[in-house]
């Protein structure tokens, strides 16, 4: 959230949930560094984890509002699926120009998520239901379209968004022009406040804020550019993450999905579209599977049949340990985001130390369960 | 020392900082009805939460003598033990569960492991029918009802517990005259039985009926105990806002236009019972400027008519809607926005606020729209006019970001007002706007209604405050059993006995 | 819709484990032609990978009178109970492909897992002799990766002993995902600094997950991959040359032979078999058939087989 | 529930919710008689469906106390598996007895139940989590267990509680007890009622209801013992129907978890020790994840490693079209049985007409949410 004085508190709180949630990170990543040998840590692995990431990180970018709003969407893995086995068949068997193909795949995104949507909005089933209608009927008709057989090879222009990387130069300017742009927005709100005669903190502080996000930045940018650069689906991530983010946080549709799903009834009776509202919402969901999807199509260099299956259980997962609430009301997407770095680390880190399956099983389920402890147990304190 | 019941000394709480309760001594001897006044956010709530351990010993400083010994409680269970009932400003029913069940929750009648929902049903009938609610089926869930007879539930459910000190925190905020008068009765019966009450109320006339001793809060701070001999309401007032009140009802002069507003024939079926009117083909205009009040006793389907007017009634209704003369159609709270039709509803907690949204998010809500800029809302703009509604309406509140749960009762409804007000309404509905407010902000919304009227603003007041009614009202309209069963043009000859004998008068023939 | 059995039409019910994967939808293909020339009806079901299911699905056949029921167990240990039923409704079992264990089957015919894996085994280190190994396991909770894994094992074990070839690694693959199959490639090549040289795969969608991991890493085609099953796009990057060998096993035979067995055992024929073996409650009579290494050389067999085009293998 | 003169109108309303439920099953029962020319409609087959629901039916029982309370258990498909796996174990293994066996299990699902109980209350941990959590471990301990192998075979006393069938007459008597059981109850609410001058409904419509049990119970027994007899499995589902309807709908336990899931902060301040009420309810599901591990293990004869796998999908499903609020605070344990018969009902008949398994997925998807639609429709109207 972008802070500002009077604000103080709440960021201050969440800034505390943030940190204990990184507190949770930094232990697992210095213990699988220390047992790995620094491997673990090594810029080539970074990059691994960000992409490993990246799918279950766009699907719970929008799967966070889905909760938020009090909701649940169970169909995000089987959409995946379906999607981008679409977007293999349209490029395999029809030879569709890649941009052509994006374009109808995020549209079919858009239409099913959409459509879902109604199902919860305007017919009133309850989304559980409709979430696992889509679970079944969208993997069903993957297997009619694909006939159970992963369709391979996608062309070399579709793989460059699951595994290209940006080129150094164009990273490293798009990551300054992302912190001009924070930089920008925080001076701004700041002048409009003073403007307007509102507290506004003192400026050492706003400059203290802007030069750790400066660092972060850097930090990741000069991680993955010691390796390769930035990996494009990451690149993506960042780009939902803050569209995302802006979404949640200053506009109105965003306001309004907190407000649906703290009391959907006051939300109503405010004048406020409410069925709109998630509508809307489970339209985004479609649109990230969409992502997802073509993501994963590429990333796999082929269309297979069992495509994002548990998908779902990855994001609300993610969505969940980022201190998401499942009665709805609250939640971020960055915590969404970490989250999913949480788990894609546990398995990371495991497979590397080459666990066996059935601790992996049980060592992720406890560390699942701790981790989320931790963060009650610490937030509640602060 | 042991001639009281209750000592309570001293007692500190805080909320993340902020000193709710700083240092406030309260005493109380057996069979003693106490006062507790204060203004909104004063921290009556606190206290009584205090005693009753939601906030159990710990959690704040001080020290609680119970029949002389210390009481250290670490849960509500303990208290209630110890004899100690709080009936909560907010209700506290299980909507899902029947009324009887909601009565005996937490000291369920068992027979061989079994539930004996035949004794519930039994008792707890008897405990309705002592507040004369014997109408109500007890069979029922409890989100079949709403309003006054909630909380006449919530009170029939203190009473069943033996109670040596029952703790009433704005019970008659939802009840009308008469079941305010029924009410009060009993606690004068308890009294008999030696059962002491802490009473809080904004409705100093209560206050004034009921209370031996009154105790008075200001900020968190005690500001004084006194016996109510002693006392007049105006003291009272004194005591709480820290000056003199000299009118309770602002008078300003403003002008009646035209008839800008009417519906005609609103009939509401039950939700459950389609056979069963609700309100049976009530039909009125309002004018521009002019402020209608409707009067009736609880249950007469105010709330229905008015919801079904904004749109969101739940079960089968028909209405037809004027606006300017013509005829629009209000199929939800969305359209009646849209067409300048606001309205703040009865029940705050399920209707009014968004718990866990900022004071100043929640006082924005319908019209965030208008402090969009390129797509992003510019926050500095709404925290502007935030802050100015906050200042306006007197809202007490740590800051604009807090949850608007956290607020005091009376400071959350005004933060539901203001909410309506800022929606530039041509037609604003209020269905029972000062509810839980203290006298200060009551005054302040009044003027704030004059302050629309003279905008022009057609204003809808539906009131159980029988003076609030009158005080304010440039015509009232009364309603019994879901019937118009008066209208009269409050210039000064209307009393409160008229509205009640229209009220209870039936009709011979529907108009 | 069912149609009253009798013998001149029998009704045959094939339960199959998995047809949400490739080669199994084949073989319900091969199977239903086959039968249906033979003159019978045939009810397909896939259990999806869920033994419950199947047992729900085969039961649901005994119940509908079907004559014989041939079944692809997808845990062929956990069919006692149903196979007793199918006896005293008096259908006729044939056991396909996996053997069903501790249960009166009236026959079985078979490539044999445990074969399937010896060879996976085998065409890695026929390419990759010596070096670091990593092993890619099936779905943990599937029996048939396990026999795949004994099988490896079978020919790997000696090699290990005598220090040949070093494993590095050993992970099992969730639901043969092989988006989970390519990040723990990923995650194998980093904390080996690269240094694999073969991975032995279960099967060829495990084995695309893997390779893609190589190929960001400029590695397919440099590290020896198994696989099996023989996907389409398995066989195009054996030809490609990114994956090492695929196990063929000839759909079309197995499908055939065992529409004809089943219906032969419907009409009280006696069917030709050309082993028996022992699945712990008697011995059953068995027609097995060897199942083909798949490598660069020979994938033009695939072509003569009619199992694919020539442009679907080798392009345009 | 038990109706009554006063409660006509909520009797009646929630009858109409199970009218509407049966309605839903009519049509597909009849739909796939006739497209199966009445072999699905066979007493065996019949015997045959209640069979395959028994195990969806048993640990739907007990989730939708979970869910009535607002919360959810993904652990049970796993934790079923797991109990089932170690069931086999010492079956197998160590040739435990079988009654020391079922005793060992029992005691140990109790104890898994009461451990994630403990987490969701005394922890504060999200349940959505301690249920991933759980999804996960115990899977990955029977895997560890089992060494992902599947155990067999089980001793014959053991798969009789799965595969047997109660003798005829026995099953008779049962049915005959049954009904003059609730009989009883219900003349005995009436004669209550009347001591306390509480409204009574005319005799002769008591008399109808229990008329119309009977038949109900009459038919069911007569068609099973057209075939072999009432399953083991389905006499163990009907006891626990009837026990946890009279645990939900008579006992002090019962009643607070509709409190709980309705108004858990009302609840509290009535005294209430909701902490308690949770922990019961997660033993009580542990319990029926040890019922239904038994099952199953007796059913495939084996211990499978797979066991179970999204067996907490398929609950949580059947509670939901039976009606129980995701929302929490209403939901029966009969809907959830129904719910779990739809389904059954649709995999059984699909499965009987050689569906393709992709338009299966379809249909059922379609049809799950075409049901809960359905229901919510006509319920609404009502
Ligand atoms: N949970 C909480 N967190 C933060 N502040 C709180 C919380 N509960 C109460 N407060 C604050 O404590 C103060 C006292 O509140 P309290 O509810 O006791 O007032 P009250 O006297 O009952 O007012 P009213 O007449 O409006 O009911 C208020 O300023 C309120 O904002
Ligand atoms: N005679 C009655 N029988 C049964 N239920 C009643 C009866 N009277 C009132 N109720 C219940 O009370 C509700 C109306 O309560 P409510 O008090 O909100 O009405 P109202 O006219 O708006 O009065 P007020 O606004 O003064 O509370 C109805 O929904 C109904 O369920
Ligand atoms: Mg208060
Ligand atoms: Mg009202």
């Amino acid at each position: 959230m972008i802070a500002s004085g009077t604000k103080n508190f709440t960021s201050l709180f969440s800034r505390y949930k943030v940190l204990s949630l990184l507190f949770v990170i930094a232990v697992i990543w210095l213990l699988f560094g220390w047992l790995t040998d620094g491997f673990f840590l090594s810029p080539r692995n970074f990059s691994n984890l960000l992409r490993q990431m990246a799918i279950t990180g766009m699907l719970a970018s929008a799967m966070v509002f889905v909760i938020i709003s009090g909701e649940i969407d169970l169909s995000v893995g089987s959409l995946l699926g379906l999607l981008g086995g679409v977007a293999a068949i349209l490029d395999v068997r029809y030879g569709v120009p890649v941009v052509a193909n994006f374009l109808v795949v995020i549209l079919l995104g858009l239409a099913a998520g959409l459509f879902n949507g109604w199902w919860v909005a305007f017919r009133g089933v309850p989304s559980f239901i409709v979430g696992l209608a889509g679970l079944m009927a969208y993997r069903g008709v993957l297997l009619g379209v694909t006939d159970g057989a992963t369709i391979a090879p996608v062309s070399p222009g579709f793989v460059i968004i699951g595994q290209a990387y940006l080129p150094l130069l164009v990273g490293d300017i798009l990551a300054g022009l992302a912190f001009l742009l924070i930089a920008f927005l925080i001076l701004r709100s700041r002048q409009k406040r003073q403007q307007y005669n509102l507290d506004v903190p003192p400026l050492w502080q706003e400059v203290a804020k802007l030069v750790a996000i400066g660092i972060v930045i850097a930090g990741i940018v000069i991680t993955l550019d010691d390796y390769r650069g930035i990996p494009i689906p990451v690149l993506v991530m960042m780009i939902i993450l803050g569209v995302f983010t802006l979404l949640a946080q200053r506009t109105v549709f965003g306001r309004r999905i907190y407000a649906v799903g703290s009391n959907l009834e006051a939300t109503r009776l405010s004048g406020v579209n409410v069925r709109m509202v998630k509508l809307m919402i489970f339209g985004l969901v479609g649109l990230m599977c969409a992502f997802a999807g073509l993501t994963t199509t590429a990333r796999l260099a082929a269309g297979s049949p069992s495509a994002g299956n548990l998908g779902e259980l990855d994001a609300i997962a993610s969505c969940i340990i980022g201190g998401t609430s499942m009665r709805g009301g609250s939640g971020t997407v960055y915590g969404a985001l970490i989250g999913a770095l949480i788990m894609a680390s546990l398995d990371n880190g495991m497979s590397m130390l080459g666990v066996e399956t059935f601790w992996q099983m049980i060592v992720k389920g406890s560390i699942l369960l701790l981790a989320v402890w931790v963060d009650i147990a610490t937030s509640a304190k602060s | 020392m042991s001639d009281y019941l209750l000592e309570m000394k001293g007692i500190v709480k805080e909320f993340s900082g902020v000193k709710a309760l700083d240092g406030i001594d309260l005493k109380v001897h057996p069979g003693e009805v106490v006062g507790l006044c204060g203004e909104n956010g004063a921290g009556k709530s606190t206290m009584m939460k205090v005693l009753s351990a939601v906030y159990p010993y710990g959690t704040w400083d001080g020290e609680i003598l119970w029949e002389g010994k210390p009481l250290q409680a670490a849960s509500i269970r303990e208290t209630e033990d110890a004899g100690i009932v709080i009936i909560h400003q907010e209700l506290m029913l299980v909507p899902e569960l029947s009324v009887a069940e909601n009565i005996f929750l937490g000291r369920e009648i068992t027979n061989g492991g079994f539930l004996d929902y035949e004794a519930m049903n039994a008792e707890a009938a008897r405990l309705m029918a002592e507040l004369k609610m014997s109408h109500v089926n007890v069979a029922m869930p409890v989100s079949h009802y709403s309003g006054g007879v909630l909380q006449l539930i919530e009170i029939a459910k203190a009473l069943g517990k033996n109670a040596k000190l029952l703790i009433l925190d704005e019970p008659s905020s939802a009840l009308s005259q008469t079941e305010t008068e029924i009410l009060l009765d009993l606690i004068r019966g308890l009294k008999h039985r030696n059962v002491a009450c802490v009473y809080i109320s904004h409705k100093l006339e209560e206050i004034e009926a009921i209370a031996d001793t009154v105790t008075v809060i200001r900020d968190g701070q005690f500001i004084g105990s006194a016996p109510m001999s002693e006392l007049t309401i105006d003291k009272i007032i004194n005591m709480m806002v820290g000056r003199e009140l000299t009118e309770k009802y602002p008078h300003e002069e403003h002008t009646i236009g035209d008839v800008i507003f009417e519906v005609r024939h609103i009939n509401c079926y039950d939700p459950l019972n389609p056979q069963m009117k609700k309100v049976d083909d009530v039909s009125f205009q309002v004018r521009a400027g002019e402020i209608l009040g409707i009067a009736g006793l609880v249950g007469a389907g105010r709330t229905e008519m008015a919801s079904a007017i904004f749109g969101y009634y739940k079960g089968p209704h028909s209405l037809e809607v004027y606006l300017n003369g013509e005829q629009i159609s209000v199929k939800d709270p969305e359209a009646a926005v849209k067409h300048g039709i606001c309205m703040v509803p009865e029940d705050r907690k399920r209707h009014g606020i968004v718990p866990l949204l900022g004071v100043g998010q929640n006082i924005t809500m319908a019209v965030l729209p208008r402090f969009t800029q390129g797509g992003l809302i510019n926050e500095a703009a709404e925290f502007a006019t935030i802050r100015g509604e906050i200042d306006r309406m007197g809202i007490k509140t740590a800051s604009p970001v807090l949850a608007i749960a956290s607020l005091s009762g009376g400071n959350q409804q005004k933060a539901v007002v203001s909410k309506m007000l800022l929606a530039n309404p041509r037609v604003l509905i209020l269905d029972e706007p000062t509810r839980g407010v203290d006298v200060g902000a009551k005054y302040e919304i009044y003027k704030l209604i004059y302050e629309l009227a003279k905008q022009g603003i057609a204003i809808i007041m539906i009131s159980s405050e029988m003076p609030e009614v009158l005080g304010i009202s440039d015509r009232v309209l009364v309603i019994g059993e879901g019937q118009l069963r008066g209208d009269f043009v409050n210039d000064g000859t209307l009393t409160q006995e008229k509205i009640l004998t229209a009220a209870l008068t039936r009709r011979q023939m529907a108009a | 819709a069912p149609a009253a059995a009798s013998p001149e039409k029998p009704v045959i019910g094939f339960s199959i484990d998995d047809l949400r994967v490739e080669r199994w939808a084949r073989d319900r293909d091969y199977f239903v032609a086959a039968a249906e020339d033979m003159g019978a009806t045939v009810n397909v079901q896939s259990a999806n990978a869920d033994e419950q299911r199947q047992i729900q699905q085969i039961e649901t056949m005994i119940a509908q009178g079907v004559d014989a029921i041939v079944i692809v167990p997808f845990n062929s240990k956990v069919l006692t109970n149903t196979i007793n039923e199918a006896k005293s409704a008096g259908v006729k079992v044939v056991s396909y492909d996996r053997l069903i264990l501790n249960a009166d089957v009236d026959a079985y015919i078979s490539f044999d897992n445990v074969r399937v894996g010896e060879f996976q085994a085998k065409g890695v280190v026929d390419a990759q002799p010596t070096g670091n190994y990593y092993l890619l396991g099936g779905s943990p909770t599937d029996n048939n990766a396990k026999l795949l894994r004994e099988g490896q094992m079978n020919v790997l074990k000696p090699l290990v002993d005598k220090g040949d070839i070093k494993i590095v690694g050993d992970q099992w693959v969730k639901e043969w995902s092989p988006t989970e199959a390519l990040s723990i490639v990923e995650n194998a090549l980093t904390a080996n600094a690269n240094k694999i040289d073969a991975i032995v795969a279960s099967n060829d969608g495990t084995a695309g997950g893997a390779i893609q991991a190589l190929a960001a890493q400029g590695l397919a085609g440099k590290v020896a991959v198994s696989g099996q099953d023989a996907d389409l796009a398995g066989v195009q990057r054996v030809v490609k040359g990114t994956q090492t060998m695929t196990v063929y096993k000839p759909l079309k035979q197995i499908a055939t032979e065992a529409a004809k067995l089943a219906i032969q055992l419907v009409k009280g024929e006696k069917p030709e078999f050309n082993a028996k073996l022992d699945n712990g409650m008697k011995e059953v009579d068995s027609l097995l058939l060897t199942p083909t290494i798949i490598t660069k050389e020979n994938a033009q067999l695939l072509v003569d087989d009619g199992f694919y085009t020539k442009e679907q293998v080798f392009g345009n």
